[in-house]
């Protein structure tokens, strides 16, 4: 490997440091009630990669089912469960809390100079709520599970289903609060945490998006708490304020949970296009183009973000100048985007480029994002809404935004911060792999997705009429290789936990503070808080430290 | 360029931490609360007498408006922040201009609906 | 294993002093104030918007439903939302008192302020169970038998007829005065709640300051609590006009 | 070919003759649909591919390999403006070209032929006018402007028509409209595409575009009886709305007649105009919306008309534009026998109220 920039220590002397956040302390309690926000983002990865495979494992039961026009596979009414849990799953255990709570976790306070997030303890709360929650949906689930979707539409919900909507309902509620507890910790930290010398702009665009995050999680998510509580109270008292025939509105639910939901694709996507904005910067080895341009793109979309959720409702009733107004935003909010892509791009612009996995998972994330931000912008314009809506354009659009876009994304996080959290490399070729094979796959599971949308073959359907069926046998095609794609991480993964080389403090040759302290970190980051003297991305800086290294040890 | 600036030996000051957005500690005195808890009484006589007169669309408007003066008073005096720092202020601001955001945006969807109802 | 444990705790914590209330992450004292103080304030955003739910659907079905919200609103009598205004304003004050008190140091005030501060908690929740009651005997609770007979018949109601002279309502928006009482116990109810956390957080709070937690100069529990209480105050600062008092004299129909 | 195996066989055969990438355009509104629709397409794939390009291209020519030093840049205002504002102003396109297009679908021109649709779990039902009635199918002429007055029973439904590239929400408790002019006769897909529960992908049924003449055919073929209006007059007699609304001059109420898309002035100085919906809530909600002069004391018929029951009504009121038919109501109302008012199917009154459909209101 000729053309990389890996600078692995000399393997045969090299070993993981004593002393490390993983070694401090021993068994299983020193886990559960640890504050180290390393240990606790260890704890969310373990925890959101299980339920990511239970709801993939559930997308695998809805592919199956409509590899064939009838429902034969199982029953209209088990259908509905399974993709109501899916979209559940995926969207609140797992899509939510991915990047931000294991990543974000992990590295935001080394990024700024930090011993920890600056409420460790809330931080540990906010897992524990998390696990109570998924404990709740699992139950939910075990005990015939809910069939609202996972919008939870009233009066459908409150009036016509008699599946477990409370305590569904009680478990969106709870890893809410994880996820706002989450997002607050992280606004206090950024503002409050960094080392000296590090100010706002010399932080990492990985720190600006998940700030942008924290903001829509904070300010977000108690609507879709009062929305909640009230979904409940119509549905065990009957009080009225969504029932139409008691005088309330039936969107006005729509509203509120929309009022988080749209905001919550952003809490899904912004992190993670912070993961690229280091990843591209990495391996081009050059500072990210228009780093301002970038960094207040996140917060643009955050801010705008509270502005479009209607886009949702186009054809749900809302008044036509609604329609408008909410259109014209949709527009608006879709520009920040648009930015981050091309600044990217040009990022690559006379860089000294290599591709190792985490890169190979960037370029997918650019390609597909663009494809499901661009139809997003299809949906925005209300004309063409209207029949595209409900359909499975709709579901191509965001799985090619939240898979193609966020899943890519933590892919390469994960890959990518992989050797500091465990001191060890993956394996470089057969990771390799397993982004062409998810890139792959992902085409073809999601691809044919907008062509069966465009013809109008309507989401949540158990059975459709027999002309779909091509397309649909492309897409569980496709879904077989992806679940492949995905096991395959796993694998090799945990493989290296034993096996994989030792890493030593900086294999990939990246600025941030990071990087330059020992992989695995100590459990208070630094021997010594640093100060801060140079820019995000100051590859020179790099340089000089490290001829200082050598001219100290020489 | 930024970090042309001699590369020092890493010591350890606290006081690099103070940043910007640190306010000193401002301690209220009783005399200020007391006046503070004159005004919120009185605004809440007040606000009851005029819920009795008859003003017309104005009755609401006064209500709200000696509402808001109160929490804004309560902000600013019993939770400090006329004495904090301008990032709890700007905090303050964001949750209130949120909030309008939520409420104003959902309005004009029902006000604008094509009659009355809906 | 063990002893490179203990190294690491060593050189982590040796070289400098710490009041014993500062948590080791964190580099100064100020530092950490300022961040929980910041925190705190997060939180109370979250509030905000949880609560501005409500306010939305209040808004939204006051329009829709006038003469209903304003004939559901001559039910609630003045003179206890008056006194619950009062006696809540109060206990911001002694709460505001109780920081001051901790912020100087004075060990015994500061007990006196949170007692009373928790008494006055007490005295809202006891007449907000009064008037509940009353809604109870009335059937005003939505959805538990509700009854719309005090407005399609507002003469059998004569506490009320006597003082606000009604007409009745036809039937149709009758039945909607259900949302406008939904709206009043789950805003209400909602509050109440967070009275009945701030209280059992004061009744701890008074413990732990009689035995001398917060008169150490380190005040930010009490200072983080008193924004929470002051809070919820400003809540009800809102309800108050909004339930009781803007509907008393509805514009001609 | 006996080589191949028959699954994949079937499979293949299934694929040449049972193979759709694009839908039919069946309406008028569907090329205007398709081509905001590819201008959209023709945007992505430039973007896309520029984006693609930009990737590839750097990736080859700044590769470590022949690139082995980075050169450290900025960033670049005028770049950074140029794809801030091609792309904002292409979204402006879009949003304006979409725009338009939604204005258009979802306002039904005047001399549209009205169809009710009635959505409930799980299934729809169209009421023509002349009282056909038909289950999950929709019989429809070409080259005439059809307007669907939609409402639910229940749950949200959503009506979708992708040939015709048409589709509205069917609402609980209030009526939506989409309109749309068939082009090209045939049967099209009919589907519920918003989610309502257990049976939602059976919800299904077939549009069925005629011409002209096998319309008519079709019409003249599946008559039930009675046509709307007339189910309308017999429930407005059995329900005595005539002991108000009535031309006697201590009429309690408005007359009727003539009132659909009128302006009214109500009491609280608001004016409206009086639409499907407009009648539909003054029946169910009344004092909702008190007209100007008029006490709020018409009774409320929520819970006591079914869905259908209203339509009728509101058909009825509709094409009443004169008092004529008003008094003969009020007259043969006390034909009617006690208690008949609270049923839809209130039955066929006697003879005299029984005309051609055309005549009997319009006059
Ligand atoms: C991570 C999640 C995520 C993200 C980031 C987005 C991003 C966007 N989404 Fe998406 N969306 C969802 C997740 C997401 N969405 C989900 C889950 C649903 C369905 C919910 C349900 O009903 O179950 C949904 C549904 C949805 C709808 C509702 C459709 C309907 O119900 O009828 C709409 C409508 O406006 C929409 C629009 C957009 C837009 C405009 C963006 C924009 O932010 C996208 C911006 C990005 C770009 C525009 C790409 C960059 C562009 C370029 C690089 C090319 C530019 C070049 C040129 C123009 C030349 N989305
Ligand atoms: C983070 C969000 C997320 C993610 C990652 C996914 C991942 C996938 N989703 Fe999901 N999806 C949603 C969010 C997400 N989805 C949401 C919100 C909805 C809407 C729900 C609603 O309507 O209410 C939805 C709905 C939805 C539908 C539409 C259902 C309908 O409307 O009728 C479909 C259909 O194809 C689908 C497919 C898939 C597939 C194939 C994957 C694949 O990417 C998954 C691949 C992963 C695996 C397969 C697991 C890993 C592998 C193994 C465990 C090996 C063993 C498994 C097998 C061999 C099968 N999803
Ligand atoms: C007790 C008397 C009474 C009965 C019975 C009654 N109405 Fe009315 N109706 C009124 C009055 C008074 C108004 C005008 C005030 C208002 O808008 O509510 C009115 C208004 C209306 C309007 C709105 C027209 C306008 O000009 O505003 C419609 C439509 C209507 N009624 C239909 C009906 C139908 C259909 C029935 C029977 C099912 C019915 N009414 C029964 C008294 C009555
Ligand atoms: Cu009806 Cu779906
Ligand atoms: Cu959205």
């Amino acid at each position: 490997m000729s053309d990389t920039i890996v600078t692995l220590p000399d393997q045969s002397t090299a070993r993981i440091p004593k002393m490390n956040y993983l070694t401090k302390e021993n068994g299983l309690l020193s886990w559960l009630l640890t504050g180290d926000h390393k240990r606790i983002a260890i704890l969310y990865l373990i925890s959101i990669s299980f339920f990511f495979f239970v709801g993939g494992s559930l997308a695998g039961l809805i592919r199956l089912e409509l590899l064939t026009p009838q429902s034969d596979l199982m029953a209209t009414d088990t259908y509905n469960k399974v993709f109501s849990m899916h979209g559940i799953i995926m969207v609140f255990f797992f899509l939510v809390p991915s990047v931000p709570a294991t990543i974000g976790n992990f590295i935001i306070p080394m990024m700024i100079g930090a011993k920890d997030l600056a409420l460790p303890k809330v931080n540990l709360l906010s897992w524990y709520l998390y696990v109570a929650a998924g404990i709740l949906a699992l139950y939910t689930m075990a005990s015939g599970g809910v069939d609202t979707g996972w919008t939870f539409t009233t009066p459908l919900s409150t009036h016509y289903v008699n599946t477990h909507v409370l305590t569904t309902g009680m478990a969106v509620f709870i890893a809410g609060f994880s996820s706002i507890f989450t997002g607050l910790n992280f606004i206090v930290t950024i503002h409050k945490m960094r080392a000296p010398g590090m100010t706002w702009f010399r932080l990492p665009l990985f720190v600006w998006a998940h700030y942008a995050a924290s903001i829509l999680m904070v300010l977000g998510t108690p609507v879709l708490a009062i929305a909640i509580v009230l979904m409940a109270l119509e549905r065990t008292v009957g009080i009225g304020v969504f029932d139409p025939t008691k005088g309330g509105d039936p969107l006005l639910f729509q509203h509120l949970f929309w009022f988080y939901s749209h905001p919550a694709v952003y809490i899904m996507i912004l992190p993670g296009m912070g993961v690229i904005s280091e990843v591209i910067s990495t391996f081009s080895r050059k500072r990210v183009f228009g780093y301002t341009a970038v960094a207040f793109s996140s917060v643009a979309i955050a801010v705008f973000g509270f502005f479009v959720w209607a886009h949702h409702m186009f054809i749900m009733g809302i008044s036509n100048y609604a329609v408008l107004i909410f259109s014209l935003l949709t527009m608006l909010v879709a520009v920040p985007s648009a930015i981050k892509i091309f600044n990217w791009a040009f990022t690559l612009y006379k860089g000294s480029i290599t591709f190792e996995t985490p890169m190979l998972y960037a370029f997918g994330f650019m390609g597909l994002f663009t494809i499901g931000g661009m139809t997003g912008v299809f949906l925005g314009a209300s004309g063409t809404d209207i029949h595209l809506t409900e359909t499975y354009f709709i579901v191509a659009h965001f799985h090619f935004v939240m898979v193609g876009g966020m899943l890519m994304a933590f892919l390469s996080g994960i890959h990518f911060w992989w050797p500091k959290m465990t001191g060890r490399m993956y394996p470089e070729k057969i990771s390799q792999l397993a982004a062409v094979v998810t890139f792959i796959g992902f085409n073809l599971t999601f691809f044919p997705q907008f062509i069966l949308g465009t013809l109008g073959m309507p989401r949540r359907y158990a059975s459709y009429p027999p002309e779909f069926q091509i397309l649909n046998v492309f897409s569980t095609a496709g879904a077989s290789v992806l679940g492949v794609g995905y096991l395959l991480p796993v694998l090799y993964l945990t493989w290296s936990l034993k096996y994989g080389e030792i890493a030593g403090n900086n294999p990939w040759q990246a600025t941030g503070l990071e990087w330059q302290v020992q992989s695995p970190p100590l459990t208070e980051n630094f021997p010594e808080i640093p100060i801060v003297d140079h820019e995000a991305y100051d590859y020179e800086w790099l340089e000089r430290q490290k001829e200082k290294e050598v001219a100290s040890v020489g | 360029m930024a970090h042309d600036i001699p590369h020092e030996q890493h010591f350890h000051d606290p006081a690099n931490v103070t940043n910007p957005e640190h306010a000193e500690h401002h301690i209220v005195l009783p005399l200020e609360y007391s006046f503070v808890f004159g005004t919120l009484l009185l605004c809440t006589a007040l606000t009851v007498f005029a819920a009795t007169r008859d003003l017309g669309v104005f009755n609401p408007i006064v209500a709200l408006a000696i509402a808001c003066f109160k929490g804004v008073i309560v902000i600013l005096f019993f939770m400090h922040v006329k004495y904090q720092s301008n990032l709890i202020k700007m905090t303050v601001g964001a949750g209130f201009f949120t909030f309008l955001v939520l409420i104003t945006m959902t309005l004009s969807d029902y006000i604008s609906r094509a009659w009355g109802l809906w | 294993m063990s002893d490179s444990t203990a190294i690491a705790h060593g050189t982590a914590e040796a070289h400098h002093e710490h009041p014993p209330y500062q948590r080791h992450h964190f580099e100064t004292i100020a530092q950490q104030n300022d961040a929980t103080n910041f925190a705190m304030w997060l939180f109370l955003l979250t509030e905000i918007m949880f609560f501005g739910g409500l306010f939305t659907a209040y808004l939204i079905y006051r329009n829709w439903y006038y003469p209903a919200f304003v004939q559901g609103s001559h039910q609630l009598q003045i003179g206890w939302g008056t006194a619950n205004t009062a006696v809540l304003i109060t206990s911001s004050f002694t709460m505001a008192m109780g920081v001051w008190s901790a912020e100087m140091r004075k060990k015994g005030a500061l007990v006196l302020c949170l007692v009373l501060t928790f008494t006055l908690g007490l005295v809202f929740l006891g007449i907000k169970t009064i008037e509940y009651s009353e809604k109870i005997e009335k059937h005003h609770v939505p959805g538990f038998h509700y009854s719309v007979q005090s407005f399609v018949d507002p003469a059998s109601d004569p506490e009320v007829y006597n003082e606000y002279h009604d007409k009745p309502l036809a039937l149709d928006m009758a039945r909607h005065t259900e949302l406008y009482f939904f709206l009043y116990f789950a805003m209400t109810g909602m509050h109440a709640l967070h009275m009945i956390i701030g209280i059992a957080i004061l009744g701890f709070m008074i413990f732990r300051a009689r035995a001398g937690a917060y008169t150490t100069g380190h005040v930010t529990f009490v200072e983080n609590f008193g924004l929470y209480w002051h809070f919820v105050d400003i809540v009800w600062i809102f309800l108050f006009p909004l339930l009781y008092l803007i509907n008393r004299h509805p514009l001609a129909h | 070919m006996s080589h191949i195996s028959p699954i994949i066989w079937q499979f293949l055969v299934k694929w040449m003759t049972n193979f759709a990438l694009f839908p039919p355009e069946a309406s008028k509104i569907a090329p205007q649909m398709d081509a905001l629709y590819f201008f959209m397409v023709l945007v992505s794939l430039v973007g896309l591919t520029i984006v693609i390009l930009l990737i590839t291209s750097f990736s080859i020519l700044y590769s470590k390999k022949r690139h082995p030093v980075a050169v450290q840049i900025e960033g670049s205002t005028l770049l950074e403006a140029t794809w801030t504002i091609i792309p904002l102003g292409l979204f402006l396109v879009m949003f304006v070209w979409g725009a338009l297009l939604y204005f258009r679908i979802y306002t039904p021109p005047a001399n549209a032929m009205n169809i009710y649709v009635v959505g409930k779990q799980w299934m729809w039902k169209a009421e023509h006018p002349g009282g056909q009635h038909e289950i999950n199918a929709l019989h429809v002429p070409t080259g005439r402007p059809i307007q669907l007055t939609i409402i639910s029973q229940d749950v949200f439904h959503s009506f979708s028509i992708p040939a015709f590239r048409v589709k509205r929400e069917a609402i609980p408790g209030r009526y939506t409209s989409v309109w749309f002019e068939a082009t090209t006769p045939g049967t099209y897909h009919l589907f519920c595409t918003q989610y309502c529960g257990t049976d939602h992908s059976h919800m299904i049924g077939d549009v069925v575009v005629l011409t002209p003449e096998d319309y008519k055919k079709w019409l003249d073929g599946s008559t039930s009886g009675s046509s709307l209006a007339q189910n309308g007059e017999r429930l407005f007699a059995s329900l005595s709305c005539a002991a108000c609304h009535n031309t006697r001059p201590d009429a309690r109420g408005p007359s009727l007649a003539n009132v659909y898309g009128s302006r009214l002035t109500l009491s609280s100085g608001q004016q409206i105009t009086a639409d499907d919906a407009y009648l539909r809530e003054a029946i169910l909600n009344p004092s909702q919306h008190i007209t100007q002069g008029y006490a709020p004391i018409m009774p409320t018929y929520q819970g006591q008309i079914s869905e259908e029951g209203v339509i009728d009504l509101v058909e009825y009121i509709k094409n009443l534009d004169s008092d004529y038919r008003v008094q003969q109501t009020t007259a043969s109302t006390t034909l009617l026998p006690e208690g008949e008012g609270n049923t839809t199917k209130a039955p066929v009154a006697p003879g005299a109220n029984q005309r051609a459909p055309q005549g009997m209101v319009k006059q």
